[in-house]
This record gives C-alpha cells, structure tokens and sequence, in this order.
C-alpha cells in the first residue's frame, strides 16, 4: 500500500514510476471498484496504448482499440462503462497510472 | 456538445506546416485534428512544407523527455483518421522517400494539395 | 478560392509554402512581417506577382513597418474593415506564419 | 449578408501584435453586424489571458483589448485548457486541481478544451486564424 502523500487530492498517482498491479487495486478500491479479470484485461490495454502511441486515448480509440484486440463484444462503451462506470478512459486511465489527463478531450 | 446533423457538418482540414520539436505548433495541429475525430466531426490532415518531418520513422523522444509525436501520429487511425495527405514537392525538397513514410500517407502535388483546400469548409492553418 | 494571410517576413518558409499552392482566384493579404514581402523590387514581389493572385496589405502594419510608400503597384492597401470584408468574400482563409 | 463567425487565435501575445490584429478584425466584423460566435486561443495564444501581464503604459495591452471587447459584446473568450496549463494559466479549478497556489487566468476569459473550437467550426460559416 502506498501512502496517502503519493496520490494527489484526486487520487491521481504523483509519481507514475509508483505504479504496481497493487497500486493500480488501490486507486480502483477507492473508486469503489474491485479489481476483476475482466477489469486487468482492460487496464493492460491501457498500458499498452501508452506504451505504443505515447498518449492516453479519448473514450472512441479506446472502444476501437479494444474491439481489435479483444474482440466487437468487448469493444463497445457499454461494456468499458459497465466495468468503469462514468467515464471509462478516464477512469481507466486513472487506475491503470497514466499521466492524469488535461481535460482537453 | 450538440448533436449536429449529417446535413449540417462543416470538414475541417488542418494544415500542419511546421517542424517539431522546435515548434508546439504541431503538437497543437495534431490535438486539434483528434478533437474533431474524437467528436466525429470530419476531419483531415495535410503536412505540408517542413510539417512533414513529423513523419519520420524511428523518433525516439526517451532522452529528450518530450513526447514522441510520431507516436501520436500512429494513433490516428484509431481515431478514424485512416488517410493523411503529405505535400509530395515538399518531401521531394527534404529527400524524403516515399517507403520512409507511415503506409497512411497519400502523397499529393500541388494540384492535389489545392484540390483539398478547395474540398473542405473551414481550414486551419498551423 | 481562398483567402491567404502570410505575416512573416519572406525570409522564413511561410512564403515559400504560401507561394506553393497561392493560385489565380486566391487572395492573399499581408500582415505583420509579412508586409515586407510587398517591398517593391523584391524578389519576393517578384514572385507574389507572378501567382496571379489579388494582393492585399494591412494598412496599420505596412505603416509600423515603414513600409507604406514603398509597396509594389500591384498590391492593395486594406484597413481592418477592408479585411473583414476579404474574409466575406472568400469563405476559407489559410494562415501562413 | 450578415455572417457567423469563430475565430482562432494561435499567435502569442508578445511577439509581434497578432493578438491585438486579431482584436481590431473582431471589432470590425462587428461593426459590419456580423455575429461573433466564440473566441478560441490555442498554444502560444493562450498566454493573452495572463491576467499577471503588465503591459507598458504607453502599449495597447492585448489582455484589455479583449477583455473590454468581451465586456462590451459578450463575446465568448475561451483559452484551450491544455496548452493554458503548460503555459501557467490557471483557472480556481485548475489551480486547486493541480495544486497551485494562485489562480493567473483573467475573468474574461474561460479554460476549456479543443471539443469548443470543434463545435465552433461546426457552427460557424467563418473561421479565421491569426498565428
């Protein structure tokens, strides 16, 4: 567990080298989310967009980059928005430790 | 936002003119480009005079600490961005080669190039 | 049919990307630096002239620039209201700068 | 023909005046009785809502150009919100969010994101950018 001093009053992680798969369950905790398969499916993705385009996707990118990689059903934003309620990039983001977004999208 | 109907759509093409990372131009050309995409508003991309340098293949931004605009360049296509238009007398100019850029890129001369000014509503100039 | 604005001066790339796609029909209104490129005699007029295009120059910016009795015959003095009513005649404008 | 139009303004507002060319054009499309849907500035642009700004007396201060243009016309003045961080300017939201100690954006002006001069560009029938 990291301590309260590392997330920002948002809960934002104020360091991204601090994230760990444990740290991802705790920023998601205090989102009232558990962390399920179904959930690390889609953070990994997240992980790996930011690895690959060196940005955080907006909520269109991230149902079509989902839907190639794990297929139509899951790529729709019914399906991110019943694991992360409201706003799904964002929120996903959020747990998964990427930057925490600008608000321009 | 609005909804706004098919009827009343307005395209924008953003022309990208300048090189980065000398210049934040580009960056904002891009973010603009994907705020459009990401509202479905139709949208495309040229890169004309040295804006096409952003193209380059194998930019590596680790040991600058910037961001890797190539990299947001290949999302594009996610955002439904399939096609960008490349200034083709200008890559002439630079020694560009064709294969040295993203399979994206339609190559245009000047007649092409004014033919997509002429083809969009609103075009913004970066 | 556009409306070029070109506001740097003839010695960056601006001109010679504006240049590049400038056609007969185009207005093309010079403002800030850009007003140099209307220098009478200059290579820049030279090759302004031959596009073909209408020429244009923001009147406050030829004066700061000291530029206003020396401006090549071909272009236009506008003012602010001669500008606006550029941007109703042409319904695209393309920035150079 | 009277005409809806956006502007963009891109160009910083010390060097050169293409903030404050930009606030006479949008003066002078009023006065022609055009309406002026938004003002949208964006990278370098943005740095003309620093309301810490001191401009030298005998200067026009393009801050109190577009300042006193929105108090008299309404205009909407909108700086993009991620080139406004970067550059320092902060609204109280921002500025709590990011945890700065001062709010620096001039009340005449509003953070927003590029989602605004996207749907300016869908509404308006002239777009122009000063840069």
């Amino acid at each position: 567990m990291l301590a309260d001093s590392a997330f920002d009053p948002e809960g934002f992680l104020r360091d991204l080298r601090d994230w760990t798969p444990d740290v991802a369950a705790q920023i998601a905790a205090e989102e009232n989310i558990q962390l399920t398969p179904a959930h690390w499916e889609i953070v990994d993705l997240l992980r790996e967009y930011y690895l690959q385009f060196d940005s955080s996707p907006a909520m269109r990118p991230l149902v079509k980059w989902v839907a190639q990689r794990l297929g139509p059903d899951k790529g729709k934003s019914i399906y991110l928005l019943s694991l992360f309620p409201g706003s799904p990039a964002k929120l996903g983001s959020k747990i998964a430790g990427l930057p925490k977004p600008d608000n321009c999208l | 936002m609005k909804p706004v109907g098919e009827h009343t759509r307005r395209s924008i093409l953003v022309v990208s003119r300048h090189a980065h990372p000398g210049s934040s131009l580009p960056r904002s050309a891009l973010d603009t480009a994907l705020a459009a995409a990401a509202f479905d508003q139709p949208v495309t991309l040229l890169f004309q005079g040295e804006g096409l340098l952003q193209l380059l293949p194998a930019q590596d931004s680790r040991a600058a600490g910037v961001r890797n605009l190539r990299k947001v360049i290949d999302s594009l296509p996610l955002y439904d961005i399939e096609t960008v238009y490349v200034d083709a007398i200008a890559a002439a100019a630079f020694g560009i080669a064709r294969d040295s850029l993203p399979a994206s890129a339609r190559w245009l001369d000047t007649a092409g190039v004014r033919q997509l000014l002429a083809s969009h509503d609103h075009v913004l100039g970066f | 049919m556009l409306l070029h604005t070109l506001s740097r001066s003839p010695a960056h790339a601006a001109l010679r990307d504006c240049l590049a796609v400038l056609a007969p029909g185009d207005a093309l209104l010079l403002l800030g630096d850009g007003v140099y490129a209307a220098l009478a005699g200059s290579e820049a007029a030279a090759l302004l002239a031959a596009s073909g295009a209408d020429l244009f120059v923001l009147d406050a910016d030829a004066a700061l620039a000291g530029v206003r009795d020396c401006l090549m015959p071909q272009a236009t003095l506008v003012d602010d209201d001669g500008f606006v009513a550029l941007s109703e005649r042409y319904s695209r404008q393309l920035a150079w700068y | 023909m009277h005409l809806t139009y956006a502007l963009l303004v891109l160009a910083s507002p010390t060097a050169g005046h293409g903030s404050l060319t930009a606030a006479r054009f949008a003066r002078a499309l009023l006065a022609r009785g055009h309406r002026l849907q938004r003002v949208f500035f964006l990278d370098n642009g943005t740095l003309t809502g620093l309301a810490t700004a001191v401009t030298p007396q005998d200067e026009q201060s393009p801050l109190q150009q577009w300042a006193q243009l929105a108090e008299e016309h309404q205009t909407e003045l909108v700086l993009c919100i991620s080139s406004a961080l970067k550059r320092g300017l902060l609204d109280a939201t921002e500025a709590t969010r990011h945890e700065r100690a001062a709010a620096t954006v001039h009340p005449a002006f509003e953070l927003g994101g590029l989602g605004l001069l996207v749907e300016a560009a869908q509404t308006a029938d002239r777009l122009v950018t000063f840069g």
